[in-house]
This record gives structure tokens, C-alpha cells and sequence, in this order.
């Protein structure tokens, strides 16, 4: 008797099959020889420690307080979702000009936006000069996310355990020797391209959609790419966790040196002496083209950061 | 075709919602929660944000989910692979 | 009712902000508990953006020499979303760094199971 | 503009560039050094600043940037912000110098460096969050000092620390998100996120009757929110383990500071933005009342429970939170002035029973349950001074700062009758809840040891002995010369 042949004399309900097509069951049995005697391990073990967890609730008196705990959060959520509900009626219509956050602030942004900074995109002119505070404090938190992931997964003698080890070897050895030719063919050709274009969206943020952040990780899924298709070995040949703390720290700091200088001179009432150039130019708009840049290269380093840390815990 | 458009997308982004909250396979949950985030990013461009419909294709269908599917491998929860 | 439905994107929100918060209080398992994060930030976000959309405006990136306020849409939601999703990308990278931790420690990702057995262990 | 004027935004700032800067230092002393210089110079700058805008009580707007109110980012500066500006950055230094040994036993000598970067960052976020004058720029700094406080509570990397992370960043992210669609909201009913504007409108809504329902709504989610974040009642239950379980200076820097950073945003909002009788109009102040009451009792109790010596804290700054609600669920200004003046207290007395604490068990090979603690005392007397003028100040004893505290609560319910009965009762219950553990703590701590129970001999520790004499030193001030600290506290709140 086939596989194939015990799923369809098993009925199901339209709605179960629609379940297990989603949760992958059905193509897992077709294709997947089954393994009975490790699963039946593994749910024995499982089994046991639910045993163990749930008799120690009782003892802890922690069953009834889960359950009680799990009503509140339904009914907190419910309330949350319902008084959201009732917000949303009194709010003004959809798309409508006249709603209240169209005011003199959007006005100003609109119609001075291209004289004041020099920006053709508008949402680039507003988060990179009129509200570059809150901008600034953004490519913070990306940092101390950066440097918190370090603190979690950078290998030291609290985070490394056999078997991992030696699994990470054992990649490495495959790394060396077997290179899989449609990846790094492939990768070849669109590494450039995307490159190329993450390199365009960060030069052109202040032009057109786009900008430091959205570059910066184009720019860094492109490093990602790399670093699959040709292993973290050649990787590290040009980008090490020196290079990649310096060139974060040093970019930040450009990046909060002129906001500083800007932040300083406004507060004076003083002149700011940085051309806005020409709009529509590549070179225009004064700092918001440093700015982009600086965010571009702090996020590429960041993305790729994540992916090192996450795949072999070290840079 | 844009009204149809309006209407369906916010119900998809909800139905991938509940697809993830009850989905039994971690695996299953990342990829719809990507999906999710294309939704997004297609919406993005329905209400004229250019700017967000780049970062959301970037980060949220692209970085967000790779950084989850790495997770699974860490935690063994890809099915199908040796680490299961 | 039909205000609602007129204010489509704004009830779907709602409903998503819903869906992701109880996700977050509900599942036990660590990893869904942040895609639940990601969906409640999504879902704001989609608010914040619909309320600045005006029908029949553009983008707002400029075309031509001079700006009337009436063309464009308000670009300050796209701003402040902006600034948002770069916050939750740095916080779903830190918490699946820890769930990675968590599991090296544990060999599980359920968090109940985890408090149950740092319990057990004295440690907690 | 006055030069001194910049001084807030200069403070920010060198704490995010020293924050930056940690990173492409040699070794981890030398961030702790950096570390020590950003919130030295915080302190002189912002001390400097108080003498000069305090005594005259003047307070301004400072533009980050070339754009004005509507348009562009703003610190908004008065007496209230710089005095509290004074404490967050001395208290900082002091948990720094007096958490110094902890930092270097508990953290891997790589790792170091990155903890410092958090230190910084949460500096600046906390100094930010009390200067802002822009409700989305609060949120961005909420967020900073999320995850950093998430940061340190897990770099000492035990398996209950990263439990006790986990928790707490689920807790965090909860509090953000009610807190990002509140804010949300204000801006889609107003249209503006700068505080002066935003009351103007606030204001206007509140007279014409439009949009009553949102903004109650508004008001309660950024309450909710900001509660949850600095563990309101009933969403407490994160703040123990992970104030017990991290290093010390984490455990005095996120229970004096972070915590606070919240508290002060919220009153600085319900001032700035809401004004105080909208709130008390919109009946929020009576439920911060009560769970600010609740949480007295509940915190209390729970550290009765408690045998482990930092988590009996935690539990104690649970109720000590407690007392800061309720100040602010009297809705009067004397009530948010006692809050104030409560803030101060605790941000003063409970890093130092942090330290204290943690140098006590350090001669018991760092066993931290109380009886083992037998007899401490004796082998570091510095910290059992320390940890006694603590505990007497947290129950109220008189001359100790705690004392004045609660008798400004206790003025300020003279107004309400309703509300006067149940304070004083809270407060003469909890005032004896508090004696009830920490008097056993402090006997167990000087009582004989038991035949030769003694540990070995610490060596002598400078930083801590300046970080827990100057501890002393300002509990006393404010038990003692408080006066001019409220006048200050007094005109600060009249011109936010």
C-alpha cells in the first residue's frame, strides 16, 4: 500500500486538508521517508518533561493563575481592540483634505521644503533636516541593536558549546572545498547590480524615494549575498570587526559632528554656511546628502553585522 | 481596480495575520509573516509613500525574514533539513 | 458602519493591532511572540500612514519648480513611520538574538517551559 | 542666548558621542573612564545650568536645529528639568564608581566595552527623555532606553538574566507599542507634536467638545503604556527579577533612573500637553491613585516574602514607585510636586542600598539570601552604614529623606477628604510594612555571626566608599535642608 494511497483513504474535511496543506503535511508525507523511531524519542522526551512542568504547576498553584492571567489578556485585548474601534468612528474620513494633521506645519514643509533644504523629496528634507533630532536618535538605536546582538551572540566562554562548535566546523570545511556553482554564478551577476543600486537609492535619497536606510540595506543584502555565496573566509579578507567598528563609529560621528554643528548654529541664530547648490542636482542640499551617505554605510555594516553574528556568532 | 485593490489587500494583511498566529510550523509562520510584509509594502504604494514601500521590501520581506529564518536554524526548527 | 468601511485601512489596523498584542501576551513561543511584535508595529504604522493620505494627491517629491501644499500628500507620516520600522527591525534583531540564547541555555523555545525550568534550576 | 542656554543639548550630546566613540577604545577601563568623564561633565553642565536659570526661575525653548516650534525639534528647559537633570547625572556617576568592582567581576573583559556604550545611551536617552520638548522625539528615546536597559540587565549573562531579560522586553515592547498608537492618535486628532502646540490644540478640542472620546483614549494609552514601562501595579511583576538578578550598577542605574525616566515624561506630559486639569477632568488621576495605592501594599508584601537581599529591594522600589503615583493621582500640584520630591528620594537611597548591598554579600562569596548575610556588617562597616541610613530613610524615620517625603504626601491630601483617608492609611500601612523587612534585615546584618562564620577580608574599595558617602550625604540633604530643593521643585512645576 502506497504512501499516497493511505492519505486519501484517510477522509478528511476541505478545511483539515487546507490545514495540513498549509502546515506543509501533506507534501512532507509524500516526499519524506518517515522517521518513526527518533520522533517517538523526541515526543517521549517531550512528553516527559510536560509531565514534570505540569506537575510542578499544580504544586506551585500556577495552573490557575496561567488561566486566569489568560482571560485578562484576551479581555484587555478585546477592550483595546473595541475602544480602538469606537476611536476610529469618531476620526475624520479617510483620504479627506480637511482632516486635522493637514495644517500650517505640512504646509510650511511642502511649499519652503525645496528652499530651506534644498530637497526635492520632501520626507528626506523633513526627517534629515527639520526633525533631524528624532532621525539621529534612529541610527542610535540601530547601533546599540548592533552592539547588543554582539553582546548576545559574539562567541566567548559563556555562549559556546560543543556540538555547535563543531557543526561551525564542520561548514567551514564544506565552505573550502565545495563551491555551488549556480549560487556563486548567479550571485556574481547580481551582486554588482545590487550594489550598484543600493549605492544609487543612498545617493539619490534626498532626489528621489529612498535614502540612507532603505540604500543602506540594499547595500547590505548584497554583503549577506556575498558572504552566502562565497563564504565568510573570503569575507573577512576586506571586512573584519575592526574595520566594521571603526567604520560605524567613525560614520556615526560624522553623522552627529554636523548635526551638532547644525543644532549649534540654529540655537545661536548664526549662519550655517553650507551651500544648498542647485535643487535637483546629485550634489545639493547641503548635509542631507553626507547624512544619507553616513546612514547608508552605518546600516549596510549593521545589516551584514546581524547576518555574521546570527549565522557563526563572530564578524 | 484600485478600489478592489484597497479593499482586499487590508483583508489578506488580516488573513496572514491569523495565519501566523495559528500556524502549527515555525517555518510556515516566518514565510507568512514576509509575505505579510510584501502586503505591506504594496499598500505603501497604494497610499502614495514611495519612500516606505522601498524600506518595508528591504527590510521587512528581506532582512526581518532572513534574520527569523536563521533563527529557526539556530533553534533546529526548519522541518525537512538534518537539523530536524 | 459604513464608516467604517470608508475608513478601511484604519479598522484593518485596528483589528492587526488586535491580532499582534494578544499574540504577544498569548503564544508561548518566543519566536511567534515577535512576529506578533512585528504585526502590532505594522498595524500602527498602517494607521499613522492612512490618516496622512489625501485622495488624489501625489507623493510628496516634488516635480516642477514650485510647490502648492494642495498637490501633495502629507509627508510627515512618512517620516515618522520611517523612523519606526528602523526602530522595530533593531528590536526584532535583539530579541531573536536572545530567543537564540535562550534556546542554547534551554533547548526550547516556549517560554513557559524556560521559567519553568530556571524555577526548577533555583535560578530564576 | 545666553552661552549656558546650550548646556542640555551639550549634555546629550557628549553622552551619544561618548556612547559612539566606546567602541575603537583600547580596553574596557577606558570606557569605564569615558564612561565617568560624559556623566562628570553631564553633571557639572547641568549643575551649572541650575544655578544659573534656578534662582531666577526662567525657563526657554532651545531649537535643534534652523526651524521653530511647529517645524523643527525642541528641548524645552526650566528649574524642574535641571534639578532633575543634577540628579540623573550624579546619580549615574555614583552607581558607576560604586558598581565598579561588580562591572569588572561579573562582565567578560571583551564585552566590557559594549556594556559602557550602554551606560552612555541610557544617560543621554534619560536626559533627553526629561529635556524633550517633542512627543515623537519621547519616543524614539523610549525606545533607546528600552533596549539598553534590556542591554544591561543581561550583559552580567547568567541563564536568569537572560530569563529575566526576556521578560522584562516583553513587558517593554507591550508599553511601546500602547504607547507608539497613543501617540499616533494625538498626532492624527491635533496634527502636531510639538508640546506647545500640542496644548494649544489640546486646549481648543477640550473647549469646542470635538473629539472628547480620542483624546480620553489617547490620555489612557500613554498612561498605560508608560505604566507598564515603569511597572505601574498591576504590570509589576517583571521589575523583580530583573532589578535582583543584574550586575549592581545595572540594578541601582535601571531602579534609581530608568524606571524614573518614564514617571518623569509622563508628568512632563500631563503639564506640557494635556494640562492637569483636562486630566483630572477626564478622571485618569483616580485610577493612577489607586493603582499607585495598590502598588504600595502589593510591593511591600512582596518583599516581606523575599529572602534574597536585591529582589526584597526590587520589590521595595515596586512600592516606592507606588508612592510616585499616587503623589500624581492627587492631580494637585503639591500632590506632582511630592511625586517629585519622591522621585528624588528614591533615586537617591535605593542605588545605595544596591551597593551596599551587593558589597555585603561580596565577603559571602556573593551568596545574596539574607541569612546568609548573618553579621556582614562587621566585615565592611562602610556598607552597613550605607544599607541601615538606607532602610531607616525608606521607612520614614525623621531627619532621613524618606521622612519628608511622606509628610509632603501626607500635606498634600489635605484638600481632598476622600482621598486624604485613604493615603494616610496606605501610608501608615505600608510605613509599617516597610519596618517590618527591612528592620530584620538590618539586625540580621549587624547581629553576631554565629562561631566563626566570618568571610574573608574584602580589600578596601575607594570608588564605593565615595559613591556610598556621597549617597549618605544626599539623603540627609533631603532629609534635613530640603527647602530649597522644593522651591525649586515648586517653581519649576509652575512654569512647565
Amino acid at each position: 500500500m502506497s504512501k499516497m494511497a493511505r492519505i486519501r483513504k484517510e477522509k478528511k474535511t476541505p478545511w483539515q486538508k487546507f490545514c495540513a496543506w498549509v502546515n506543509g503535511d501533506a507534501a512532507e508525507q509524500m516526499l519524506l521517508p518517515a522517521q518513526p523511531p527518533k520522533e517517538s524519542k523526541k515526543k517521549a522526551a517531550k512528553a516527559k518533561r510536560e509531565k514534570t512542568t505540569s506537575n510542578h504547576r499544580k504544586d506551585m498553584g500556577l495552573g490557575q493563575f496561567d488561566h486566569i492571567y489568560r482571560i485578562c489578556a484576551v479581555l484587555i485585548g478585546i477592550a483595546i481592540v473595541s475602544v480602538l474601534m469606537a476611536v476610529v468612528l469618531k476620526l475624520p474620513l479617510f483620504g479627506s483634505p480637511d482632516n486635522p494633521s493637514v495644517n500650517e506645519v505640512v504646509e510650511r514643509y511642502v511649499e519652503k521644503g525645496l528652499e530651506e533644504t534644498g530637497a526635492v523629496n520632501m520626507v528626506a528634507g523633513m526627517i534629515l533636516d527639520y526633525r533631524a533630532f528624532d532621525t539621529f536618535g534612529e541610527s542610535s538605536v540601530l547601533f546599540l541593536a548592533v552592539t547588543c546582538v554582539t553582546m548576545l551572540l559574539m562567541r566567548d566562554r559563556n555562549n559556546t558549546d560543543k556540538k555547535e562548535d563543531m557543526l561551525t566546523a564542520q561548514e567551514h570545511v564544506i565552505e573550502g572545498y565545495e563551491e555551488d556553482i549556480i549560487l556563486t554564478k548567479i550571485s556574481r551577476l547580481i551582486i554588482p547590480c545590487a550594489l550598484v543600486y543600493g549605492i544609487y537609492v543612498v545617493l539619490n535619497g534626498h532626489l528621489s524615494p529612498g535614502g540612507g536606510f532603505s540604500g543602506g540595506t540594499i547595500m547590505g543584502s548584497a554583503l549577506i549575498l556575498f558572504a552566502v555565496s562565497y563564504g565568510m573566509i573570503r569575507m573577512s579578507r576586506f571586512f573584519t570587526y575592526a574595520t566594521f567598528r571603526k567604520v560605524t563609529s567613525s560614520a556615526l560621528m560624522v553623522y552627529a559632528a554636523s548635526k551638532a554643528y547644525s543644532f549649534f548654529t540654529g540655537a545661536n541664530h548664526l549662519e550655517s554656511h553650507i551651500p544648498l547648490g542647485t535643487p535637483g542636482a546629485i550634489l545639493s542640499s547641503g548635509l542631507i546628502l553626507v547624512l544619507d551617505i553616513c546612514v547608508g554605510i552605518v546600516v549596510a555594516c549593521t545589516m551584514y553585522g546581524f547576518y555574521a553574528l546570527f549565522t557563526k556568532g563572530e564578524l | 481596480m484600485r478600489l478592489v485593490l484597497e479593499l482586499i489587500l487590508p483583508i489578506l494583511l488580516i488573513v496572514c495575520a491569523l495565519a501566523v498566529t495559528f500556524s502549527k510550523r515555525l517555518l510556515v509562520s516566518v514565510v507568512i509573516y514576509t509575505s505579510f510584509s510584501l502586503i505591506m509594502s504594496v499598500i505603501w504604494v497604494l497610499l502614495e509613500s514611495p519612500d516606505l514601500a522601498i524600506t518595508e521590501a528591504a527590510v521587512g520581506a528581506g532582512v526581518s525574514g532572513l534574520l527569523l529564518i536563521y533563527t529557526l536554524k539556530k533553534i533546529h526548527a526548519l522541518k525537512g533539513t538534518s537539523d530536524e | 458602519m459604513e464608516h467604517l468601511l470608508i475608513n478601511h485601512y484604519e479598522t484593518a489596523a485596528v483589528i492587526l493591532f488586535g491580532i499582534g498584542f494578544l499574540n504577544l501576551l498569548l503564544q508561548n513561543n518566543l519566536v511567534k511572540k515577535v512576529i506578533g511584535f512585528g504585526v502590532m508595529d505594522s498595524a500602527v504604522y498602517l494607521f499613522l500612514a492612512s490618516q496622512g493620505y489625501i485622495e488624489g494627491r501625489m507623493a510628496p517629491i516634488l516635480v516642477g519648480e514650485v510647490a502648492h501644499a494642495a498637490d501633495y500628500i502629507n509627508p510627515i507620516p512618512a517620516g515618522l513611520v520611517l523612523t519606526g520600522i528602523v526602530v522595530s527591525v533593531s528590536v526584532t534583531a535583539f530579541s531573536l538574538a536572545l530567543i537564540q540564547r535562550l534556546y542554547q541555555k534551554y533547548q526550547t523555545v516556549n517560554f513557559d517551559e524556560i521559567v519553568q525550568l530556571a524555577r526548577q534550576k533555583g535560578d530564576e | 542666548m545666553p552661552f549656558v542656554y546650550n548646556f542640555p543639548f551639550f549634555s546629550i550630546f557628549i553622552c551619544m558621542i561618548s556612547g559612539i566613540v566606546t567602541p575603537l577604545l583600547k580596553n574596557g577601563r577606558w570606557a569605564y573612564r569615558l564612561s565617568l568623564f560624559a556623566s562628570g561633565a553631564g553633571l557639572v553642565l547641568s549643575s551649572i545650568l541650575l544655578g544659573t536659570i534656578g534662582p531666577s526661575g526662567q525657563s526657554y525653548s532651545f531649537m535643534m536645529g534652523h526651524f521653530p516650534a511647529p517645524w523643527g525639534n525642541e528641548l524645552s528647559v526650566g528649574p524642574l528639568e535641571a534639578v532633575l537633570a543634577v540628579a540623573i547625572c550624579l546619580v549615574m556617576l555614583m552607581a558607576l564608581l560604586g558598581g565598579r568592582k561588580d562591572i569588572f567581576d561579573d562582565i567578560l573583559p571583551e564585552k566590557q566595552k559594549l556594556y559602557f556604550i550602554m551606560m552612555n545611551e541610557i544617560l543621554a536617552a534619560l536626559l533627553a527623555l526629561t529635556y524633550t520638548n517633542d512627543i515623537f522625539t519621547a519616543y524614539v528615546f523610549i525606545e533607546i532606553s528600552t533596549i539598553a536597559a534590556c542591554a544591561i540587565v543581561m550583559a552580567k549573562d547568567q541563564s536568569a538574566t537572560l530569563v529575566a531579560t526576556m521578560r522584562y522586553l516583553i513587558m517593554s515592547l507591550l508599553g511601546s507599542g500602547l504607547v507608539l498608537i497613543g501617540i499616533v492618535l494625538l498626532y492624527c486628532i491635533t496634527g502636531h507634536l510639538l508640546f506647545p502646540n500640542l496644548q494649544q490644540r489640546v486646549l481648543e478640542l477640550v473647549a469646542t467638545g470635538q473629539y472628547t472620546m480620542p483624546l480620553t483614549v489617547v490620555v489612557g494609552l500613554i498612561v498605560l503604556g508608560l505604566g507598564i514601562k515603569s511597572a505601574m501595579f498591576p504590570f509589576h511583576l517583571w521589575l523583580p527579577p530583573a532589578h535582583g538578578s543584574a550586575t549592581t550598577a545595572s540594578s541601582s542605574v535601571l531602579s534609581g533612573l530608568v524606571v524614573k525616566g518614564y514617571i518623569i515624561l509622563m508628568i512632563r506630559l500631563f503639564y506640557k500637553v494635556f494640562t492637569i486639569e483636562v486630566i483630572r477632568e477626564l478622571r485618569i488621576t483616580n485610577m493612577i491613585f489607586l493603582f499607585g495605592l495598590a502598588g504600595m501594599i502589593v510591593g511591600s508584601v512582596g518583599a516581606i516574602k523575599e529572602g534574597h537581599i536585591k529582589r526584597m529591594l526590587a520589590y521595595s522600589s515596586v512600592a516606592q514607585l507606588g508612592y510616585v503615583f499616587m503623589g500624581i493621582g492627587l492631580g494637585t500640584d503639591i500632590g506632582v510636586m511630592a511625586a517629585c520630591f519622591q522621585i528624588l528620594v528614591h533615586a537617591s537611597t535605593k542605588p545605595m542600598l544596591f551597593g551596599c548591598a551587593s558589597a555585603l554579600s561580596a565577603s559571602r562569596h556573593h551568596n545574596k539570601q539574607l541569612h546568609a548575610l548573618r553579621g556582614a556588617a562587621y566585615e565592611n562597616k562602610l556598607a552597613g552604614v550605607g544599607f541601615t541610613v538606607g532602610a531607616l530613610s525608606m521607612i520614614g524615620i525623621p531627619l532621613f529623606a524618606g521622612f519628608a517625603a511622606k509628610v509632603f504626601f501626607a500635606s498634600a491630601t489635605m484638600a481632598q477628604p476622600v482621598k486624604m483617608w485613604m493615603t494616610l492609611l496606605t501610608l501608615a500601612l505600608s510605613t509599617v510594612l516597610n519596618a517590618l523587612y527591612y528592620i530584620p534585615a538590618v539586625t540580621v546584618l549587624w547581629s553576631r555571626p554565629v562561631d566563626g562564620e566570618t568571610g574573608e577580608k574584602q580589600p578596601k574599595d575607594p570608588a564605593f566608599a565615595v559613591s556610598t558617602v556621597v549617597f549618605i550625604a544626599a539623603v540627609f540633604f533631603l532629609g534635613i535642608c530640603y527647602q530649597p530643593v522644593v522651591e525649586l521643585i515648586q517653581t519649576g512645576l509652575s512654569l512647565l
